[in-house]
């Protein structure tokens, strides 16, 4: 793998286009050369570094979501941002890819999108106007769209467009998106007895992004969100807090809202 | 290159599997993480430090790569006395828990949380970037001395890791020693700084730093000796060490074994690799190694 | 990248022809030497340390490489007074001479030998392997406060380069200013050693030595970050600087000058090399620069 | 050039050979990998660290003078050094080379005779005794040899022997040996006007090897000889210290005899 980074390198954000009302896509340049699905530590001068995934190699499509990347809305084009990447894994594909994206979690498969390396993307938000790059993604593959409040598309969940598919038509599943969709597409794919062919890219709680803090490390491998990741294969993920709880900044665990107090999702049953 | 003999050890009252240990802090957060480095041939394994309260740490950067090192502001994010879940499962593995407070009191109370379950005790009273704590308190003989007293009281061997950023470190390492430290460990984070100059401001968020990685690894050495002259208690290296002759050079300045932080950052799997090339059926007794550079 | 003025300047009393001093002890145990690198592009320079009497320094090995570092035990060889005559020649450029003593009457004396040559004096208490001298004065702040006190009493600005090797550098800083120093130089070598494990011994003739180089510039920053936020004199960093960008960087944490020392290693040429990134004819005035990371 | 040496490599004595009663010869293993006219720093533990010129990429050859060589004199075969190293520059020729070799000076120069890079060698010794390496030097090219009190070859000075040769039919001139001897054949080179073909592989105290003390510099170009030499051509070193003085451990001067109190070489006059 390449060098690892060192001092956070500057950036001019160049342009902020406004995706959805919540979600901004910063163009910045430098570019970082990287591969679909790594990711950067951002860096917004006085508030905090946080990970983001490269939507392209010159730009960032952020949620806001808390103090830094309220922050982040704040900037205007000119100011600067530091960025130290890329870094982890990406995406390895090759033959015929299906990616699945629900909210900002589209942001990392675009860049894989627009390389041409997708061929079906289901894509998944909460209502019409949270749907983030329908256009683009449409031009460049096969799209279908779900929407929970059945404004546009599907009316349901972006996991029951996998129906309307033969799965098993695709070498790789790229997924990405709230961690409880993740695990009803891992599930999904572990009944089709193809949990390989996932690639999951997770978030865990980030502090340095190079892989010795520890703060992304996953049970019960400490797998390394960070270094080990940020993309698993679904296999990898199967027998893990994957779905179950995360991690917040002080190492604590946070459960999912879905997952039981005893922390274990007993599959079968949360499915039927 | 000199070898060592493969087996089991015991340093500073604690049973080891080799003579490489995971440092504090460093993949230290979960007890998943700590079994991984276990699993791929660490001898022992410190954990994040712990103190008496849930802490998130500073604000990022937290954390760059520098020439030769690595520059880390974490400020002691840990996850307190729950942390004890992380660890149960370990209760059969060589596993220090490092601890920090802001006075004896703090530091008895924490270990109290994990007496049952550690094999020993590190106290982190050199964390050169944590106000109230750390190297706070790690530069004074005196509190250096009462701490360890006030952890030794619960009868797990204590091993108290020093700051290299004082005058005399052997001070410090006499006062652990007073104290009933069963081995003192050298050195933590030196301190330092980095300036974006683009952005005209320190990089990390808490401004300054500790300096860790093959960079600090003469000043290691350099501490380590010292510490060999005027201590009789076993002294464990820590700073910079990346490579099976690293381990060696670290022990014939004193140091009976090593502690392995950064270097996990170039390769997880470094506590293996060392391994192979450290270890020979007929490899040198530890013994005749340490400290024999002192002639 | 940020572009400073060209020009020449006045640093702690001393006129320079630009922000980049050649540290004390590299490349200047001669006159022809030190023009040099006056000549490569330095805007001024620091002479080798002179004492009271002439002195061999250790035996070898006297210098190593490390990882992004140089170790070095010299033990401060010197020709002693016969070195009027090396910078007799240099009177009107920018020479600053570096002494050294066991106490202020040395001090005093040597200065007086060169109080027409200099343009300025470097007081050595801070070279970490001299026994008796350097460091093992420049600890105490008393000391310092004297000695400064002693040869400034020529008249001739007095810079006072600190060691890093303390717990708290701010204490050396303040008493060099109270002493009446015109600037502070920080920082001098960090205390480190090196073992040969098949020699089994120390490599450095002197055992222990002082770590430079780039491995160092986190720990020179902070010193010069720290010493700004309590001295109100100027501040000349030292330590690992190689690059423009580190020179912006020093400036920022609050140095009005640089001092480069093991950067030449790599290129003798590198003053120049720095000078031409480093000014631009619409750079930015130095002083919108110094401290500026202090916000 | 290659990147500077780090910690002293650890190298085991393999033969010690007397060449004459003064000068000896270590073989050591593994050799420097090097080109002729590098020398190395010599860890001779416990007493000091010496520059020497490689001989061969696997020897020096060593005149004993003081601490530090009595001390290697003393090691036995199998006994360790510390070697840091290559350092400095070699010579650089091509075409036509004459050697010019005085006491044990022939160390480096004999490296460029075994490579076959010189076709004429001029031996200079004081006696019949101290003649080093005629055996191997006349294998591989033209040896003419020279003794102070003409116990072998040409009675006098080996600069005597350039009388009987054409300089001007060579490209180089490598030299090395007693400074005193290399004054004297610059300036025989500098009369027939091909100074810069003269290539002199100088001695001055030295602690680093690396070019960032100091303690080798001459004057008045302040010309580091670890670094910028131990070569250096003859126009280099025309108006310098050369010849003159030299620099003690401490950085103080020491004249050569020969030369004046005022530190100066009238070259016409003591020439004539
Ligand atoms: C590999 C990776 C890629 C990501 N890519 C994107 C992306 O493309 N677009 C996007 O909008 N978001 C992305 N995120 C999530 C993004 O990092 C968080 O939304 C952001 O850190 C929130 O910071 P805040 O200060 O605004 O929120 P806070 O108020 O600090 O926290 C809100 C929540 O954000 C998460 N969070 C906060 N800090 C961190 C951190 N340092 N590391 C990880 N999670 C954190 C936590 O779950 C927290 O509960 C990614 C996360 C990871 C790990
Ligand atoms: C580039 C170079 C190549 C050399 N090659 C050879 C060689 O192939 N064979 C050989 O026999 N000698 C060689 N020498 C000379 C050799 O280095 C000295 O003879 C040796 O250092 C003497 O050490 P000592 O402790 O025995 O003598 P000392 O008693 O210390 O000194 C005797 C004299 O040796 C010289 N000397 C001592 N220490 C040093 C030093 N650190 N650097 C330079 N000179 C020193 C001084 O002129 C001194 O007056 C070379 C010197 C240089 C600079
Ligand atoms: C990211 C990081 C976190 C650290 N956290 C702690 C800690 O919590 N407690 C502690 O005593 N030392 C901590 N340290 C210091 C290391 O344990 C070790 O002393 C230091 O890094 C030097 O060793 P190394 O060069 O092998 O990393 C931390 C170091 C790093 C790099
Ligand atoms: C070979 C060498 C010799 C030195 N000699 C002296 C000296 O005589 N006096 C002194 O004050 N500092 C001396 N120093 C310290 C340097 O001046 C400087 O403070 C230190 O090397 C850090 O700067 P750098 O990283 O740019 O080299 C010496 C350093 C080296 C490497
Ligand atoms: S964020 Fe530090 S290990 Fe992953
Ligand atoms: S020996 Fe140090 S510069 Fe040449």
């Amino acid at each position: 793998m390449a060098e690892l980074p060192m001092m956070p390198v500057p950036v001019t954000i160049k342009a902020i286009v406004p995706e959805t009302p919540s979600i901004r896509t910063f163009y910045f340049d430098p570019g970082i050369p990287s591969s679909p699905g790594q990711f950067v530590m951002v860096w917004v001068p006085e508030y905090d570094e946080i990970p983001m995934a490269l939507s392209s190699e010159h730009s960032i499509t952020v949620q806001e979501v808390g103090d830094a990347t309220a922050a982040l809305f704040r900037l205007n084009v000119g100011d600067r941002l530091g960025m130290r990447g890329p870094l982890g894994n990406g995406f390895t594909v090759s033959g015929k890819t299906l990616a699945i994206g629900g909210g900002v979690g589209v942001a990392p498969l675009l860049n894989l999108t627009t390389a041409g390396k997708v061929s079906t993307f289901l894509l998944g938000a909460r209502t019409r106007d949270e749907i983030l790059f329908a256009p683009v993604i449409a031009s460049s593959c096969n799209l279908h769209i779900a929407t929970d409040d059945g404004t546009e598309g599907h009316h349901g969940f972006v996991t029951d467009l996998m129906d309307g598919i033969d799965l098993d038509e695709f070498d790789h599943i790229c997924v990405c998106g709230p961690e409880i969709m993740m695990v009803k597409v891992l599930e999904r794919l572990k009944r089709a007895g193809i949990a390989d062919r996932g690639q999951f890219s997770l978030h865990r709680y980030m502090k340095c992004g190079l892989g010795i803090c520890g703060s992304c490390s996953m049970d019960p491998h400490g797998l390394r969100v960070c270094r080990d990741g940020p993309i698993f294969t679904g296999d990898d993920i199967l027998e893990s807090e994957f779905g179950k709880y995360t991690r917040d900044a002080t190492g604590r665990k946070v459960y999912f809202p879905s997952a039981r107090p005893e922390g274990e999702i007993k599959e079968e049953k949360t499915e039927t | 290159m000199i070898t060592l003999q493969p087996g089991e050890i015991t340093v500073g009252g604690v049973d080891l599997r080799n003579h490489l240990i995971l440092a504090a802090g460093v993949l230290g957060t979960t007890g998943a993480s700590l079994k991984r480095i276990l699993k791929l041939g660490a001898g022992g394994v410190v954990t994040k430090s712990i103190g008496p309260e849930p802490a998130s740490g500073h604000h990022g950067p937290c954390l760059i790569r520098t020439d030769c090192g690595v520059l880390n502001a974490m400020g002691l994010p840990n996850p307190s006395q729950e942390f004890t879940g992380e660890i149960e499962s370990l209760k059969d593995e060589p596993v220090i828990v490092s601890i920090f407070g802001k006075d004896p009191d703090e530091f008895r109370e924490v270990a109290g949380w994990f007496a049952g379950h550690a094999r020993g005790f590190e106290l982190n009273v050199s964390c050169p970037h944590a106000a109230g704590y750390g190297a706070a308190i790690g530069t004074d003989p005196e509190t250096v001395l009462e701490c360890t007293r006030a952890v030794a009281t619960h009868g797990v061997p204590v091993w108290v890791k020093l700051t290299p950023n004082v005058t005399d470190i052997t001070t410090i390492g006499r006062a652990a020693e007073q104290g009933g430290a069963s081995a003192i460990v050298a050195v933590n984070t030196v301190r330092g700084m980095r300036i974006s100059t683009e952005m005209r401001r320190p990089v990390l968020g808490n401004r300054s730093g500790g300096l860790s990685g093959r960079a600090i690894f003469p000043i290691a050495v350099k501490a380590v000796w010292d510490l060999y002259e005027t201590c009789q208690i076993p002294i464990i290296g820590c700073g910079g060490v990346s490579s099976a002759n690293d381990v060696i050079e670290m022990m014939m300045a004193g140091a009976q074994a090593v502690e392995i932080g950064t270097a996990v950052m170039d390769d997880i799997r470094v506590f293996d690799q060392i391994r192979r090339k450290l270890y020979t059926k007929d490899g040198t007794p530890a013994e005749e190694i340490v400290g024999v550079a002192h002639g």
